[in-house]
């Protein structure tokens, strides 16, 4: 049964329904339940934007809250994991991960195969990307790139609420370590979503509009104003096929590489710092692959190379906009 | 007039209710402007816990350096930093203390000493360590000071800092201001031993504990930890236990706390009430005194937030400055 | 026959001896295969420090787990993993029980119990939580042990550990090794506190300080420790001061040491001779039985040295397996 | 006047003379000095590979032994830059980056723009970098596109002795955080390096060698790789043009770009990983900017995107090795 449900209301549902499916499910994060030791409301928080709430209710010492030790617990995790667990830690926000990235990139990461393939580490970390929220430098970041470069991590970034359920379901049923990256920004959006369980696999790009004139490779939020961007084309009769990669890491060249071989035009936007971003490693790799389909020069819509400005009106020209994706998309047509 | 029995005489008195005044003022003003809607982002007051920043920083001056975190208004003020700056920062203004660029969590002026409201829980710990550091090549008798609550207490960074600063002989102050939550978590959940003396004593630091919402203790217990740091005896961590006015952040529910918490605390530990109350009935001052200094406050506040919001936003342009910007 | 002092029986303390003989045998052969430049990278040796690891492991099973250090072979072999798997691994075979792809830092055996030799300090002090955790939800009484030198008890990830297997109350104990120095540095500078009893206080962890040279005094605090962990008891914190044989890694020439330091050790605090004399003298063990286990030994690792050196290397393909390769 | 000196002695006399010329450089690290608190040699080790001994002897309390623990001492070298120090902080190996992260890339990295203008962080961190040392996974990354990617910082790493002195001289003078990296295995590397004081400009690569054919662009220890490469190639009349980048942010687009317009063609080498790497951001930098240029598709040759092998069999062909670097170059000509 499909209802439309918000984006945290489908992760909150995946959650509840792989750790009702599978014991070995479990979820740590600071204030994830919220109001431990206290006095008032158990379950008060239910994480940083209630994301979680409602879940303690249910499954109870299963959602724990952690002290302020990031490297610690999901650290933690990492070690259940590797013990037959599935943990599901929250980093409360990606920009946090310094002070924890050993535990995920040298630990998590490396076990399989330091190991001899003799271990595996099921653990998915939850955090919060993105911009737009007015939560400056240290709230705000998408980073996705940093985690999409380290090998044995997957890397996951919906940019709906079906998609959230499904990919963070495959992501705890998956026996590699997983960045589940959220963007606060979405949260709120709605889409049908079914009741049921279900798994998306990894590495399946969703082609969210079709079009023949140039391809729109992105993910996350921009998936949104790459749309808008394509609504405004459209307008002009410029018909572009937007795809939403969903995964990171592993990326599904296939629906990338045959998109442009159609179009012959490529427009990568990122929501993150454009040096050594998603938006590179796309346009790299399709210069390369699909070098004689191109007719026109590849453009990339990134975030400038600044950390993330907060008052609105600088980080409103921060976030790569539909104008912006648009005049791009135009400039590929130019040529 | 009566003889004066505090540490501090009556202009000492005056400037300390004055900075806890405009600390409170600030943040209240803060909460109602918030719940209109017009303030952006995250937003963590410091409103309860004004005795813990200004006993400390009546200390300091601008040599010495302190690192904050993420509640940082009460710190920025006590340190001297412009309260219309900060307020336009807040509102993401040009004119405001860091041009607009790092709004609430990111306050700094390091010319008044101010290394910065910090995002990341702990990560003053090192840089106030750096602080002293830099303060000891240059023997000029400086301190660097961090602060952390108690949830951030419990981050490596903090920790690690608490050896360094005692191998290196800093001299670096650790305080941390412990309002009995982290976000929605008990302090009694989260930090697994009773006594911060202790958890100093696990890394060779002497640690004292306060009544944070007390003026004097917090100023006595400071000025001897920051005397002794001066003249080369090293570092030490300060515990405030203290109150939070408000939630976590702006928009926070509370209802993790108990029944009439908050109104308990209101009524009966506020340490600003607990401050004039006692210089009042002491004789130093007199209560006019002090409501003279709550309307120049006000009056202050008034207009901070009037410019603020009259201000322009920064300029396009602004976004590709202050960094280099390679692509 | 003498009545039996000791806390294990005639089997175990031959058992013990066995491990510790290994160990060493293992360690000092190593030393003289890497003189002759057979050996590659970065190799770190636990001679000297057989007890510790011995004394603990005795206590447990292939459901307990242990994360481990950079110098980690004595604890792999302690804890059971296969000896001619950890040699095979250490001249990078495919033989290896890793398949060649860890080398000396990063031998593990899940099935044993053995989560990693770890090459970043402190990393494994959270993987031991987690295991401990994992043995929480299970119910199956394990334990998760982490060991750390007395450098990287300095390490943030360790500190915060110490916290939250406090507030979590789990089954995890931490074993701090202190040989006294991290590399070329002593760990009376790097350290700020005398005491890791103090240290331990500092997150609410018993702590206990043992002689690590006395396999006795390690298997006894180990055995209390480990039994309370297992019945729910909590976690906490053992130190064993120890002695280190050889240079921080294969290369050191070792000048940071007093003069005849390590001559000193070798004669007077040699773990295994202490052990070997106290059985002996008890009159519980007589000599002979002991040379017959070294020659079984010796005869072990000649034969783990002959097949790793004349196994094949890992197969090209090797590089790509065992990890998604998106790329 | 100019003498042979390894590539170690190189960095030891770019520390030396800057501590020497200015009183606010102060170096910090593990073991960097060694025997603290011992009874035996101080400066027995002068860093876990040697770089700075001897400098103890000359600058005494200037060189600080830390704890192990890079967040506190790492963090304490930005603060101290913050407040007009110009410390240079040693990282032993950039492995280690995952525990003191944040205080690189939300602290020192952000404080300039975070802060309006109104802070400079003049702190260097020299690091350790890359593979064919047998050190395994932990010991042996590369990860200069981890800290590219992040705006604020610079990173720096030289191929040669001569260079590594006079980048080392500018970081230490550049007002912005620089990450210093060092790559292990070039340590012993000799070249011709002056006496006296000199610093190389960020942003400016060296072309090491001319060739109308196809560019080759790299940094580190895989400058020698292709010029090996070149060598080879030449001998088939093939003639390469080698692009040593130096500095990887800033970056020199400009001579990377003169020379694809010229050759039309283009290797990007990299030890680094594929994904979101310094290769793929070049080679999408060159595709976009330089596309009419392009007589051919251009090339990759980086190692895998898995974690580093131990075994020495399996580590030399993780690295990128000349001959893959040449065949990649054949292809390029091929087409
Ligand atoms: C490294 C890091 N982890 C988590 C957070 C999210 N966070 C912000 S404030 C907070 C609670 C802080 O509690 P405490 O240190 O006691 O300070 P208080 O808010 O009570 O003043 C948390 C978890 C953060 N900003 N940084
Ligand atoms: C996070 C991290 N920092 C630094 C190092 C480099 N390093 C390896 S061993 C070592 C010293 C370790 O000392 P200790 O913990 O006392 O263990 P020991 O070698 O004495 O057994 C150092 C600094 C590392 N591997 N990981
Ligand atoms: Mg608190
Ligand atoms: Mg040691």
């Amino acid at each position: 049964m499909a209802r439309k449900i918000s984006m945290r209301q489908a992760i909150n549902e995946a959650l509840d329904q792989e750790m009702t499916r599978d014991p070995t499910v479990i979820v740590m994060g600071e204030d994830i339940v919220g109001g431990m030791g206290g006095e008032g409301e158990k379950d008060a928080w239910g994480g940083a934007l209630g994301v979680t709430k409602g879940l303690y209710a249910k499954h109870g010492d299963r959602l724990m809250d952690t002290p302020l030790s990031e490297s610690a617990y999901i650290g933690a995790a990492v070690g259940a994991a590797a013990c037959g667990m599935r943990p599901v830690a929250e980093l409360m926000f990606i920009d946090f991960m310094g002070v924890c990235f050993d535990e995920i990139f040298n630990q998590a990461a490396k076990f399989r195969y330091m190991f001899g393939g003799k271990a595996q580490t099921p653990v998915v970390i939850r955090t919060m990307v993105g911009g737009g929220f007015r939560a400056a430098a240290q709230h705000s970041q998408m980073l996705t790139p940093l985690f999409t470069h380290i090998p044995g991590l997957k890397v996951v970034c919906p940019s709906n609420a079906y998609d959230a359920k499904g990919l963070l379901i495959q992501s705890i049923r998956d026996n590699d370590p997983v960045i589940f990256c959220e963007h606060k920004n979405l949260y709120g959006i709605e889409s049908d979503v079914p009741q049921e369980s279900y798994a998306i696999p990894f590495g399946e790009a969703n082609v969210v509009r079709e079009g023949k004139h140039v391809t729109i490779v992105t993910y996350g939020m921009m998936v949104h104003r790459a749309m808008d961007a394509a609504a405004q084309l459209a307008k002009d009769k410029v018909e572009c096929e937007v795809i939403d990669l969903r995964t990171l890491s592993p990326i599904d060249w296939d629906t990338v590489l045959d998109s442009v071989e159609n179009t012959g035009r490529l427009v990568c936007v990122d929501e993150a710092h454009p040096r050594c971003s998603i938006a590179s490693d796309v346009s790299a790799k399709v210069s390369q692959e699909a070098f004689k389909s191109l007719k026109s020069a590849i453009q990339m819509v990134t975030a400038p190379h600044t950390p993330v400005p907060f008052s609105s009106a600088l980080e409103d020209i921060y976030l790569p906009s539909a104008e912006k994706i648009a005049a791009a998309a135009r400039k590929t047509m130019a040529n | 007039m009566s003889k004066n029995p505090f540490p501090l005489d009556k202009q000492g008195l005056l400037e300390a209710y004055r900075t806890m005044r405009t600390i409170r003022e600030f943040e209240e003003r803060l909460h109602n402007e918030f719940a209109k809607g017009d303030i952006p982002g995250f937003v963590h007051l410091y409103a309860g816990e004004e005795a813990s920043g200004t006993g400390i920083m009546m200390h300091l001056n601008d040599r010495d350096r302190i690192a904050s975190t993420h509640r940082g208004h009460g710190h920025c003020i006590a340190k001297g930093v412009d309260v219309k700056g900060m307020m336009g920062e807040i509102y993401g203004k040009a004119m405001g203390s860091c041009r607009g660029k790092g709004g609430s969590m990111h306050i700094a002026d390091l010319s008044k000493g101010m290394m910065g409201a910090n995002g990341i829980l702990g990560a003053g710990a090192p840089l106030a360590c750096g602080a002293a550091l830099a303060a000891k090549f240059r023997g000029d008798g400086g301190v660097g000071i961090s602060f952390v609550g108690d949830g951030a207490s419990n981050q490596g960074m903090f920790l690690e800092s608490l050896n360094l600063a005692a191998v290196w002989n800093l001299p670096a102050i650790f305080v941390v201001e412990n309002n009995g939550y982290a976000e929605s978590t008990s302090r009694d959940y989260a930090v697994a031993v009773d006594s911060y003396v202790d958890r100093a004593a696990g890394f060779g630091l002497p640690g004292v504990t306060v009544d944070g919402t007390d003026f004097f203790a917090v100023y006595e217990a400071a000025g001897e930890i920051i005397k002794r740091a001066r003249e080369g005896g090293g570092p030490a961590l300060l515990e405030c236990k203290m109150i939070r006015f408000f939630g976590h952040f702006e928009g926070d529910q509370q209802t993790y706390r108990g029944k009439g918490e908050v109104e308990h605390i209101r009524a009966q530990r506020d340490c600003i009430k607990l401050f004039s109350d006692k210089v009042v009935e002491a004789g130093v001052i007199k209560r006019p005194e002090l409501e003279a200094i709550d309307k120049e406050v006000l009056k202050l506040i008034d207009e901070a937030v009037a410019t603020a919001k009259a201000a322009p936003m920064p300029a396009p342009a602004e976004l590709l400055t202050d960094v280099y910007v390679a692509y």
